[in-house]
């Protein structure tokens, strides 16, 4: 493998990880008048450099590297941007400023300037959630990932409890426990590789990683914590509290993009990290635990009566379809695990599952703007009321089902492919169940919103801009559709080098 | 001399060792501090035969610092006792 | 003799922790927790690992037993509530910690020959920071990027402790942590200690760069200090709103950022420093961030505004 | 003159030992809780400032023993003041379940 060493373009991944972070200090210190105009102006900012850094990487077609403090690993940190970071980047800012949008709504400032609480935490946490994200996607060190997942706790418990209700907070409490328990894990484990390895370097360790019981023991500890935090069944008893408790906008980043960051860690320490080739029950265990829950948790989401409580379901649901990846990567024809079908079936279910769930949190929180509750009963009449929402709802629920044209429709169409070429039936049958009942949730919502509404029913009206923020961010999930079904090269990008 | 000095140490940590057994006693939280304080007395009598001993002096900060904060979980407990159950709940 | 001396530390060690679980006392729990850190100082120092020893002895002594112990006052009154983990989660926790335990014994107990270790690549460009405490260099030049998003953490979790507030009191004054009992002695060591504790604080800033020490101990320290002063009633905590108070909570990691950034113009990046003045930049972070931990540990110990802001 | 100070620094460290002792079994034996703190203030006191005063002259620079008196200074003060408000808070039953 080639050493690291700092590509053109590399100053710009260090942009990606402080722009949130200034942002986030300069409204702490400079009081909220200026907080809304700060979050926007550094969410642009960062949108622009999240599109320049994946250009970067499919012009030079190899990943955008940069060695902080010009320290070479494993004595110091790298950072770096291959195709599926890039992704993953873009995906973030994108969904960020859409919600940047929509959160002027309901996080704005008062007149007067004055502090306020919920505006504050609210921006101020939101940038927190984006720098560690960004982190997430870029670090190669598994310390590092560690400080990144500890931003990413810190930045989205108290978003989940930001109403102050006794059933927030009890949420939160639930979450912050189930994240740190998590931690532990994840931190004994990277203890453990240092001890083993004297280097915590992804592409290091990648090299010299050995099959032998101290490896096993740290990245089993690691991928359980993980497990924890991604809440994959049985571990996901604390993200329906959580989610739906969270005001929407704060919901909304926290199901399409806080639960996929120790997702990809864990995809990256199994590919990356882990010697190969892995045992085959170990990738099916993961298989079956994210089958549980697709089937579980889509039962449990027909059975909710609210609409957030129903899409946090959907959300550990989808989560499990992630899960679905490692068997099939692992046993595919594929030269390498990124050229196959699953693995970019596994990104892109990621990806639009981002945007159909920021979609639908969203659309949830203005239907229950306008309708003042959220009682999937008693949702006849928002279709008349909020015609653009309820329409996002409906399409981002199209990718969930996997219905075409939809992102999800492509995703959920490789993964079943990826399950009939290496013959894993199960995954096949659950894929298709999994359908069924999202499909089934999903129309019962849309149904109950087209219905007539109730004599003397008075609906709030909502501003037109922040219906069409999520609209956008429903149509992108839609236009994911339009992808060709086969391997998309770009995600191998800057991957070619891991042998 | 210094191999009187670490078994001076040792015979320190044991003694205040020995202490825990009030911990483990009680019967009131009062005596259970006393044995944290004695084992922190203890463990900076320990830092600083072992700084002297191993002729570390860097280890006289750890006594330093274990003796600026001697008292310190003293006051912590004083602060929360049964009869102040209001404090700092006032909301 | 050595090896008697580490069954003695092993033995305190366990009786400390297994009674920080069994204990039925919440309080009479953390005072067992507060054993296990003064003992944990020192096992660090046993193992030559003084720099974690004195954070183990400035966190554990100043700032943990002062929390938890603030948290049991505040949680006597709901005790009736029964909130207790039922028999069936302690016993699968139980059985989960055993699992786990037993895995990392077989784990540490068969180490690897010879132990893989970074330290002699740390030493050999230690000249090139030209700082002598090889973990100060660690912390504030080859991982300086964790260090920096660390202290992020830190006001993150801050804002959190924060977001509990009630919105009528935002920005207001948290609640007092004097003693219901006010007493002499408390008020004369609050008045005799600080100047010390501060002064010592300074000290372990400044010795960091060379020796053990550095920011977050000295930080600890001081913070310490100031709460000792708060528990005296000789200063209210301060209110939240106040922009002083915040800056001095985010200069810490401004500066670093900010020397972080300036490295593109006057180094050979990001977090890199100029040579020859590795040196003075850094302890000037370092400054920087012991002010920012010591304000920041001492608003997270006071907690969220809980009255309303003056007019 | 070093013999002497060798010997100096064994019997100071011994009496120091000796305190520490007499402080645990005070702390262990003593009947109620002023009593066993009354024992515990012996350690505090005369334990560790035995320790110290025969450490000093053992000591490699001045600053090392600048730092040993300090130490015990602030040991004094701490152990004093916690010694104190244990007491008011034990006889407030403050201490009682």
């Amino acid at each position: 493998m080639m050493p690291y060493a700092t590509t053109p373009g590399g100053w710009m991944l260090v942009l990606a990880l402080m722009l949130p972070v200034v942002g986030m200090l300069g409204i702490f210190a400079l009081g909220l008048r200026h907080a809304e105009r700060i979050a926007h102006a550094t969410l642009l900012a960062g949108l622009a450099v999240a599109l320049a850094i994946a250009v970067e990487v499919g012009r030079s077609g190899q990943a955008v590297t940069y060695l902080i403090g010009g320290w070479r690993p494993p004595l110091g940190i790298a950072l770096q941007a291959d195709g599926l970071s890039a992704v993953l980047m873009v995906m973030t800012s994108v969904i960020l400023c859409s919600v940047g949008v929509f959160a002027r709504g309901s996080f704005s400032s008062p007149p007067d300037g004055a502090e306020v609480r919920r505006p504050f935490v609210f921006w101020t946490l939101l940038l927190g959630l984006w720098s560690a994200l960004n982190t997430v996607w870029l670090a190669q060190d598994l310390f590092s990932l560690f400080v990144a997942l500890e931003l990413l706790t810190f930045s989205a418990v108290p978003l989940v409890c930001l109403d102050g209700s006794r059933d927030t907070l009890r949420a939160a409490l639930r979450y912050l426990l189930f994240a740190l328990a998590g931690s532990v894990f994840y931190l004994m484990g990277t203890g453990l590789i240092y001890g083993a390895y004297g280097t915590m370097d992804i592409a290091s360790l990648h090299q010299v990683a050995r099959a032998d019981w101290a490896t096993s023991v740290a990245l089993g500890l690691m991928i359980v914590g993980l497990m924890a935090k991604a809440a994959l069944f049985p571990l996901h008893l604390w993200l329906p509290p959580a989610h739906a408790g969270a005001p929407a906008a704060a919901s909304a980043v926290l199901s399409a993009l806080v639960v996929k960051a120790p997702f990809i860690l864990i995809l990256r320490l199994w590919f990356d990290v882990a010697p190969q080739p892995l045992p085959a029950a170990a990738g099916a265990m993961l298989a079956g635990l994210g089958a549980a829950s697709i089937l579980f948790c889509s039962i449990m989401a027909l059975r909710q009566a609210r609409l957030k409580l129903m899409i946090a379901y959907s959300t550990v649901a989808q989560v499990g379809y992630l899960f679905l990846v490692f068997p099939l990567v692992m046993g595919s024809a594929a030269e390498m695990p990124w050229d196959s079908v699953g693995w970019t079936g596994g990104v892109l279910q990621l990806v639009s599952h981002a945007f159909a769930k920021a979609a639908m949190f969203l659309a949830a929180g203005l239907i229950a703007e306008a309708l003042g509750h959220d009682r999937i009963a008693d949702l006849g009449g928002a279709a008349k009321g909020v015609p653009v929402t309820v329409a996002a709802f409906a399409l981002a629920g199209l990718s969930l089902m996997g219905l075409p044209p939809a992102g999800g429709f492509i995703s959920k169409l490789m993964l079943l492919t990826a399950a009939v070429e290496t013959a894993n039936w199960w995954i096949a049958a659950t894929i298709l169940a999994g359908g069924i009942l999202a499909a089934t949730y999903v129309f019962r919502v849309v149904g109950s919103a087209l219905a007539q509404p109730r004599a003397g029913l008075v609906m709030k009206a909502v501003p037109l801009n922040r219906e069409l923020a999520v609209l956008t961010l429903a149509l992108i999930a839609v236009a994911l559709g339009f992808l060709p079904l086969q391997p998309l090269d770009y995600l191998g990008i800057g991957r070619g080098g891991m042998p | 001399m210094a191999e009187f000095l670490f078994a001076a140490a040792a015979i320190v940590l044991v003694l205040t060792g020995l202490g825990l057994a009030r911990m483990l006693w009680g019967p009131s939280p009062a005596d259970r501090m006393m044995a944290a304080q004695l084992l922190g007395t203890g463990g900076g009598a320990i830092a600083v035969l072992v700084a002297i001993a191993g002729d570390m002096t860097a280890v006289l900060d750890i006594a330093l610092t274990l003796a600026l904060l001697a008292a310190f979980a003293a006051v912590a407990l004083t602060l929360g006792e049964p009869g102040s159950k209001r404090r700092g709940g006032e909301e | 003799m050595s090896l008697a001396v580490d069954l003695v530390m092993v033995l305190l060690i366990l009786t400390a922790a297994v009674w920080t679980i069994l204990a039925r006392d919440r309080r009479d729990a953390v005072i067992a927790f507060i054993v296990l850190g003064l003992l944990l100082s020192l096992v660090w120092m046993r193992l030559l690992a003084v720099d974690v020893a004195l954070t183990e002895a400035a966190v554990g002594g100043g700032a943990t037993g002062l929390v938890l112990l603030r948290a049991c006052a505040r949680l006597l009154p709901v005790e009736a509530d029964g909130a207790l983990p039922g028999l069936r989660l302690q016993v699968a926790v139980g059985v989960l910690c055993a699992v786990v335990g037993a895995c990392l014994a077989a784990v540490i107990l068969s180490p690897p020959e010879p132990a893989p270790s970074l330290a002699p690549a740390v030493a050999a460009h230690m000249e090139d920071v030209g700082l002598k405490n090889p973990v100060t260099v660690v912390l504030l030049a080859y991982r300086a990027l964790d260090t920096l998003l660390e202290k992020v953490v830190l006001v993150l979790g801050l804002i959190g402790v924060w977001a509990l507030a009630p919105d009528l009191f935002w920005g207001g004054r948290p609640a007092s942590l004097r003693a219901a009992v006010p007493s002499g002695t408390l008020t004369f060591l609050a008045r005799v200690l600080p100047p010390i504790g501060v002064l010592i604080g300074i000290y372990l800033v400044w010795n960091g760069a060379d020796h053990p020490g550095g920011t977050f101990q000295g930080g600890t320290v001081l913070a310490a200090m100031w709460l000792l002063v708060m528990m005296a009633d000789l200063g209210d905590p301060p209110e939240t709103r106040a922009l002083r108070l915040r800056r001095l909570v985010a200069v810490g990691p401004a500066l670093f950022i900010a020397v972080g950034l300036a490295g593109f113009g006057m180094a050979d990046g990001f977090l890199s420093y100029p040579p020859g003045y590795a040196k003075p930049i850094i302890v000037a972070v370092e400054v920087a961030l012991a002010l920012s931990i010591a304000v920041i540990l001492g608003l997270m110990v006071a907690g969220p505004a809980a009255k309303e802001p003056d007019q | 003159m070093s013999l002497l100070l060798d010997l100096f620094t064994i019997v100071a460290v011994s009496g120091g030992l000796f305190f520490f002792l007499a402080g645990t079994v005070g702390l262990l034996r003593f009947p109620d809780t002023l009593t066993r703190l009354h024992a515990l203030t012996k350690a505090d006191n005369l334990g560790l400032g035995l320790i110290v005063l025969g450490l000093l002259p053992q000591c490699p620079d001045i600053v090392s023993a600048l730092k040993l008196v300090a130490i015990w200074a602030l040991v004094q003060l701490g152990g004093a003041t916690a010694s104190q408000l244990i007491a008011e808070f034990a006889r407030r039953g403050g201490g009682e379940r």
